[in-house]
């Protein structure tokens, strides 16, 4: 019999069964129902959107690894997800290109020139988001496609919305009246909590999105810090900082009628531009919520869960650094005759 | 346990400053812009009854005594001490505006005509000048000012704040004396064209006062943020900010906040992107970009992500 | 219900037991083979001096090695015999060490134990009967127990601890001993309770052995020490068995950084350590014999096998069938921090925990990806150290900056890399960072 | 002084448009290189500013250098630069008023350019008047180059012209007209810069 | 010591000889900026004056004056027939003061101190300035209305031009900080240019839509960009009559900026229309004969 040849790695020989790849497929299986709403009340193009920006960032991945002479890591699933991530944060009626040069951005430059997975210190899809509305400001401010219903459902839709106008854009730019007009019987907050509202395609149903960020939790992909503080701070903010005054403002419709479930479980959880400790995260979260309700009460954008979770990467290197893990011990005190 | 005695005491008046509007001594308390189209008005006493707002009741820019703006209605709160006032013509939180209320009696005190000029506090006032400084107009992020400096110093975390320190130093001095020259010299004597000079000249000496104090009185100090002094001179904010302020006509008060703001600001970038350049170095980052083109990529999207602080006001 | 149970507080991973085959199999002899090989050296520190000569006649424990200074045990012949050579001998852990090769006599007579009443001995009699018998620890460290059994002067120690736990997924021999021998492990624990001069003893067990606890409990009432040593039930946590997080488990006490468990106050030795003390000091017999559980989904029949030190792996597998053609990984010691070796020419030692022979479904095999920054080793470091940061440094070559990482503190229990998501091998980085600075400095 | 090499206008043109660009090489005096960059006009008439500046600051130190005191010399240099910093100021108020309204600002910030004072120090302080006045002309033309580069750049992609006339009739990326774009674009350029660098050495090694 | 001075007489020189430049130099460029500049102004208001007109520019600058104790008054520095008056009116239009100004007044600084010798112990603020195009015989061709409205973001400085019967001349959009690709196309033609034309009336009750900009009307508004192969004269005509009487078109995706530059438009010519029928009036009543 010939030699066996063992091979030799160093311990541990057992590991843990989750991956790098399964993460990140789990987490887009997490997303697919929405995609499916989206498509159903916003019609197929939804689709075909997803699936531009998917391939580009595929695409993207694959050529850029290629060109820099880098193994090819297009399986392991990253930037499929930051295609899917980067196609939920647009409007839906945006051109085709738009999630291409999207992606590209995203994926090159945002992600595999600072060294790929792993050292991009901003969210991709969220960075490919903020290129893009910059690049292409009308689309990414005026794309809103009102929802359609099958006839059985057409009487969840909010009675007589404005077209191409978000709930935060109402709230934001015609007040909490006209939002509650809108908005405020049983069947417009039905229409915001099951998703049926113009929004981007991937924030509109807060349901869908917490079923699959509580799937996530269950699988202990994410851990509830982030979310959990974040979406207070929004509702402790939306409430203390209100239009009549203080401690009167609208918990709910600053909750329900944007991104911020998608933002909260899907975008500030993601690994690699958040911080690790718990308490690290606590903050991160608080001050993901902080910054959107800045921007949303006080500043230039209906919405700002985007802009408030880059603005929180850019901390979260400096958060890693000052919040380390609690050690086992302190070390030794020189004094080797007692007890410490 | 002091210090955060100290930061809750700082916190507490910063949340003052934004909470409490101009004070008056009449008949109206305080007044504020509460948004588009509201003007709230805080009375000293509770309004008495039957005053009915038509034709008493008068809204102006502070500019413009004689163009009165349309007042929509005006709602009482039940307790009779706050109006707010609906105007159709828009009205900005930054602006001045004259109210005039006829024919009233508050608390008794019953007046022919009160006047009251709403707007905001001196002490919100520096506060907006302060965050829009730091973050909404960030000098490296919004008006890519400083950039030698700011790829230069970012390196090193420790680098980046001992040069975030030593120029809000410099940077505040500065522009006092820049304030008080402009003020006192240069204007008065219609010297206005000597700006670029003398400012230059001052943060100049400045940096070098301070470099020869530092190294007779606390040699550590020195030692820590000499090297930094000497590059102050070359950037850009340093001579930008006065040169902003004396554009802008800004008080003392006002110079100085916009001095602490940008100071802030600059160091906060300077120590962003200390943090995330180190990181970098341990980063797979393809050959050609390594070192100051991914330092210049970073910025970008770093600039990018403080987009979202654009149009933001206090 | 196990929720109620105690454990230790930072961090923890809890991989596949994968126990059943081997726990549930009574201890078996191995046949003695044709010839042993005994290491002089079998942990950490200074090897032994060979006492004996090419060609000498030796006896079944009779010393054959003996350290004069320093760290170290003294090494004794399994078997009646002639010394055939002394050569070198590859270890996993410390390369080719020297050896004593020795054929054994077929006739000979089996040893003859040498009861003492060690009860009425004095505790540096005992220390030295252990010391001169080369006990040394059998969890898998090896580290010389006469040692550990000598607190450095001004430390007091109040606690025994008698580690049970047996936190390694496979390993089954430990728990063999605490059901088969169960009254000589109390009587070990006994012995070096009265060594140490405390009252209280702990044995450690995790709550996945019932049938060792009820067994322990059962002979601590028969030996009439009910109040004094108490039989404490763990949660099942990895790695539970390391002496710091034991004693965290146990008595909420932490050692810091740096020092030894007698810093807090305890001792710890593994159950298969009592075992041989209590052989050693009650009966007389050297140190040369332990419990190696051969398992894994690559060999013919898993079992528990007495084996004596020296004999080959290679032996050990014949005996039980060999190998199977899955079989890709051979592994000294647990899954987790047992060493891969290339070939089954290796000896047991007295260290020897176990043998596994994995199969492709069972071990991790591929290639690593980028630190993605889950934070999952971060959750799971017993020490709270930063795996993730002193990976990432040692892959970009800058060790110098790992130290502030932990580096030092880290036992190489491997959680990390088992929970890493990138596969990443965090305790190679790490042991490679190790190497490098300790060389370096 | 020590150095008495000479210098000829050839070699120190070729040492600011190449060697030691003060944009892509040194990396001095980014600010305009971002803000100012969005078009070529823009980039050319403050890299003018920029050119004059130097030249006339380098040929004065020049001049002086015996004069100035060594103790007060970075106080000195930064009035001599402030001096013709506000006569470039002054005289662009005055004579194109228009062009100057975009980038007033910059002008006067022109002192605080680090590559003008490092040349000052590096070169002009030490070398006689030609010299200085060919180191002048080099960096001046290099730092007027990088800007026009980025700026063509930025304004073809940004806007589909170039120096305001149309080349394509549509707006290939509004991206790059933008303010932030500056960052990227010039990290582009810096690596297209160092690529081509290697690529040239390789060329010429191999040679 | 010695070393000292020496140092300090070596930077007070370099100092001095520059400061002594400086000074030639802005003695020299002070008259040529101010003649540029206003030379540029002129040119940019020449250009909604019919062509081939003759026209003086003349400010009116108007002043806050403060009182103790009163509601403040409205100050007009303006031109008449012989020189320059300033007239303070209250805010309902009566007249306060009146007085002749005779002194230079190029300048903000001229100003501030004539004004201080006629009017002493007012506090005057400088508000802001209209400039009126006056043809040879004192009418008024054009009025050049300047003043700032809240944009989407931050302030938006407008430039209105009002024709003799007040009618909108044209709009420039002086400085803005609105988003690049939304709100910043306010200053592009098409949107500047859809309120050439409109009368005062129909300025008054001018709205804003969400509609998109028809195609015709749009080549119409962008006259220089289609100069060359755009519609002939008179189609031209009938398309701006034809959406000429509409609401403004919004800029697709800036309905905010669109509507409150509209709004400052709004404001800002009927301020100036008031304005000046009450100096109209007031100097009248006061027998001040302005030279408009």
């Amino acid at each position: 019999m010939a030699e066996k040849l063992w091979r030799v790695t160093m311990s541990p020989h057992l590991r843990d069964g989750t991956s790098t790849s399964s993460i990140m497929w789990t987490v887009f299986c997490a997303l697919l129902p929405q995609l499916g709403l989206s498509a159903w009340v916003f019609g197929p193009r939804v689709l075909l959107l997803a699936g531009v920006s998917i391939g580009s960032a595929l695409l993207a991945e694959w050529a850029v690894r290629k060109a820099m002479g880098r193994d090819n890591t297009v399986t392991d699933g990253s930037a499929a997800l930051t295609g899917l991530l980067l196609a939920y944060v647009l409007p839906p009626g945006v051109p085709l290109d738009l999630p291409f040069w999207g992606a590209v951005f995203s994926v090159c430059i945002a992600k595999q020139l600072f060294g790929g997975l792993g050292f991009n210190f901003f969210n991709p899809a969220l960075m490919g988001r903020a290129f893009l509305a910059v690049g292409f400001p009308v689309a990414m401010t005026t794309a809103w496609i009102m929802p359609q219903f099958p006839g059985f459902l057409s009487s969840l839709a909010a009675p007589d919305a404005v077209a191409t106008a978000t709930p935060l854009y109402v709230l934001k730019h015609a007040g909490l009246a006209e939002f509650l007009r809108e908005f405020g019987n049983s069947r417009g907050w039905a229409a915001l909590i099951l998703g049926f509202r113009p929004g981007c395609i991937g924030e509109t149903s807060p349901v869908l999105l917490l079923l699959g960020g509580g799937w996530l939790l269950y699988k202990r992909i994410i851990t509830w810090h982030v979310p959990a503080s974040m979406l207070a701070a929004v509702a402790l903010l939306a409430w203390v900082f209100g239009p009549e005054g203080w401690f009167t403002g609208p918990v709910l419709p600053h909750l329900f009628s944007g991104g911020l479930f998608l933002g909260a479980f899907f975008m500030a959880t993601d690994y690699v531009t958040s911080p690790s400790r718990p308490r690290a995260k606590l903050i991160f979260g608080a001050g993901c919520g902080a910054l959107t309700m800045l921007i949303r009460l006080k500043g230039g954008y209906p919405e700002g869960v985007c802009y408030a979770i880059l603005l929180m990467n850019c901390l979260s290197p400096v958060l890693d650094d000052w919040i380390r893990p609690r050690r086992f011990a302190p070390p030794l005190q020189c004094e080797p005759g007692k007890k410490p | 346990m002091t210090r955060r005695a100290l930061s809750a005491a700082l916190a507490a008046l910063l949340l003052l400053a934004l909470a409490l509007p101009a004070h008056a001594a009449g008949l109206v308390r305080a007044g504020a812009v509460a948004d588009e189209h509201h003007i709230t008005l805080e009375l000293a006493g509770s309004l008495a009854a039957g005053w009915d707002w038509p034709g008493n009741v008068s809204v102006t820019e502070r500019e413009s005594p004689d163009i009165p703006l349309t007042v929509t209605g005006v709602e009482i709160s039940p307790d009779r001490t706050e109006l707010t006032l609906a105007v159709a013509e828009p009205v900005a939180e930054q602006g001045a505006y004259r109210v005039a209320l006829r024919h009233v009696e508050i608390g008794g005190v019953g007046s022919e005509i009160e006047r009251f000029l709403v707007r905001k506090g001196v002490l919100a006032t520096l506060l907006s000048i302060v965050i829009s400084a730091a973050l909404i107009q960030n000098f490296v992020f919004s008006r890519y000012l400083g950039l030698c400096i700011f790829f230069g110093a970012s390196g090193r975390k420790e680098t980046a704040v001992g040069m975030g320190f030593s120029f809000g130093l410099v940077m505040t001095l500065s522009a006092a004396f820049v304030w008080a020259m402009y003020n006192f010299v240069l204007r008065p004597l219609h010297l206005e064209f000597l700006q670029v000079l003398t400012f230059v000249g001052i943060i100049a000496i400045f940096v070098q006062l301070l470099d020869t104090v530092l190294r007779k009185v606390n040699p550590f100090l020195f030692k820590k943020l000499g090297v930094y002094l000497v590059l102050i001179t070359t950037n850009c904010i340093i001579l930008a900010v006065p040169l902003i302020l004396v554009g802008n006509a800004y008080d003392l008060w006002e110079s100085l906040a916009l001095a602490i703001g940008s100071a802030a600001g600059f160091a906060l970038a300077l120590f962003l992107m200390a943090c995330v350049r180190e990181r970098l170095e341990l980063a797979d980052v393809p050959e050609v970009f390594r070192g100051l083109p991914i330092a210049f990529l970073a910025a970008g999207l770093f600039a990018l992500a403080f987009l979202g602080f654009s149009g933001m006001s206090f | 219900m196990s929720s109620t149970l105690r454990t230790f507080s930072l961090g923890g991973v809890h991989p596949p037991g994968r126990k059943a085959p081997a726990a549930g199999l009574a201890i078996e002899v191995l046949p003695a083979p044709a010839e042993y090989v005994v290491p002089l050296l079998q942990h950490c520190g200074a090897p032994a001096m060979p006492l004996v000569k090419k060609g000498e006649a030796v006896a079944e424990g009779q010393c054959i090695g003996a350290v004069e200074k320093g760290l170290g045990a003294s090494v004794h012949s399994p078997c009646t015999g002639k010394v055939t050579g002394l050569t070198r001998t590859p270890n996993p852990f410390l390369g080719l060490v020297p050896a004593v090769a020795i054929e054994p006599d077929p006739e000979a007579a089996p040893f003859a134990p040498l009861p003492t009443d060690w009860e009425a001995m004095e505790a540096c009699d005992i220390l030295g009967r252990i010391k001169a018998a080369g006990v040394v620890g059998m969890g898998g460290a090896g580290f010389p127990t006469h040692i550990k059994l000598c607190p450095p002067p001004g430390l007091t120690v109040d606690t025994f601890i008698a580690n049970g736990v047996e936190c390694e997924s496979y390993l089954a021999a430990d728990h063999r001993l605490m059901l088969e021998r169960t009254a000589d492990v109390v009587q070990g624990v006994r012995i070096l309770r009265k060594v140490l001069g405390v009252e209280r003893a702990l044995i450690g067990v995790e709550a996945n052995k019932p049938d060792a606890i009820a067994a322990l409990l059962a002979a601590v009432e028969a030996a009439g020490e009910g109040g004094r040593i108490s039989v404490e039930p763990l949660a099942v946590k990895y790695p539970q068995g390391s002496e710091k997080q034991l004693i965290s488990a146990l008595t909420g006490r932490n050692v810091p950084a740096g020092g030894l468990p007698a810093h807090v106050g305890c001792v710890v030795q593994n159950v298969g350590t009592c075992v041989a003390v209590y052989e050693a000091v009650a009966l007389g017999r050297p140190c040369y014999e332990r419990v190696v559980t051969v398992a894994g989904a690559g060999v013919a029949r898993p079992a528990n096998l007495l084996c004596r030190v020296g004999t080959s792996v290679q032996n050990l597998v014949d005996h039980l069938g060999g190998v199977r053609d899955e079989a890709v990984k051979c592994v000294l010691g647990g899954p987790m921090m047992g060493l891969a070796v290339q070939n089954l020419d290796y000896r047991v030692t007295k260290a020897t925990s176990g043998v596994l022979l994995l199969t492709a479904d069972e071990t991790e095999t591929g290639g690593f990806g980028p630190c993605i920054r889950c934070g999952r080793c971060l959750d799971a470091c017993p020490m709270g150290l930063e795996p993730r940061d002193i990976s990432i440094y040692a892959e970009r070559g800058r060790f110098a900056d790992t130290a502030r990482f932990g580096l030092w503190d880290c036992f190489e229990c491997g959680s990390c890399a088992y929970v890493c998501p990138a596969k990443r091998p965090l305790v190679q980085f790490i042991r490679a960072s190790k190497l490098r600075l300790r060389c370096r400095g | 002084m020590s150095n008495e090499r000479s210098y000829t206008l050839l070699e120190r043109l070729g040492n600011g448009l190449v060697k030691e660009n003060p944009i892509f090489k040194l990396a001095l005096s980014m600010c305009p290189a971002v803000a100012m960059t969005n078009s070529v006009r823009n980039g050319f008439l403050l890299g003018l500013a920029v050119l004059f500046v130097q030249v006339a600051s380098n040929v004065t130190v020049s001049i002086l250098r015996r004069g100035i005191h060594e103790r007060i010399r970075i106080p000195a240099y930064i009035i001599i630069i402030a001096t013709w910093v506000s006569v470039s100021d002054m005289g662009l108020a005055a004579y194109a008023p228009g062009f100057y309204k975009e980038i007033a600002l910059y002008v006067k910030l022109i002192v605080v350019f680090a590559i003008i004072i490092s040349r000052l120090e590096v070169f002009a302080s030490r070398n006689p008047i030609l010299p200085s006045l060919y180191d002048g002309l080099g960096m001046g033309l290099g730092f007027m180059f990088g800007l026009m580069l980025v700026g063509c750049f930025r304004e073809f992609l940004g806007a589909g012209t170039l120096w305001g006339f149309e080349i394509l009739p549509f707006k290939p990326f509004f991206f790059w007209s933008l303010p932030p774009a500056g960052f990227f674009a010039i990290g582009l350029i810096m690596a297209l810069f160092i690529w081509l660098e290697r690529k040239f050495n390789a060329w010429r090694a191999k040679r | 010591m010695k070393e000292f001075l020496k140092i300090a007489a070596n930077l007070l020189a370099i100092c001095l000889v520059s400061a002594g430049l400086l000074g030639g130099i802005f003695i020299h460029t002070e008259a040529a900026r101010l003649r540029n500049e206003e030379a540029r102004l002129t040119t940019s208001m020449r250009r909604y004056l019919p062509k081939g007109a003759e026209a003086a520019f003349s400010p009116i600058h108007r002043y806050l004056v403060e009182e103790a104790g009163l509601e403040p008054g409205v100050g007009y520095l303006l031109p008449t027939r012989t020189g320059h008056a300033l007239l303070v009116l209250d805010p309902e239009g009566n007249v306060l003061h009146r007085a002749e100004v005779d002194a230079p007044l190029d300048s903000e600084a001229e100003r501030e101190e004539a004004l201080a010798h006629v009017l002493p112990g007012a506090r005057l603020h400088f508000a802001d300035t209209y400039i009126l195009a006056l043809g040879p015989d004192g009418r008024r061709l054009a009025s050049f209305i300047s003043g700032r409205t809240t944009g989407f973001k931050t302030w938006v400085k407008l430039l209105v031009a009002l024709g003799p019967d007040n009618g909108v001349l044209g709009l420039e959009v002086l400085e803005h900080e609105e988003d690049p690709g939304l709100g910043a196309e306010i200053e592009q033609e098409y949107f500047r240019n859809q309120f050439t034309g409109r009368t005062l009336e129909q300025l008054a009750r001018l709205g804003v839509v969400k509609l998109p900009l028809p195609d015709d009307y749009r080549r119409c508004l962008e006259r220089s960009r289609w100069a060359e192969r755009g519609l002939d004269a008179a189609q031209e005509h009938e398309v701006c009559a034809k959406f000429g009487g509409e609401d403004i078109h919004a800029i697709t995706g800036a309905t905010i900026s669109s509507r409150r530059v509209t709004d400052g438009v709004k404001r800002l010519a009927g301020a100036f229309v008031r304005r000046m029928d009450m100096v109209t009036a007031a100097a009248a009543k006061a027998g001040l004969e302005p030279a408009f």
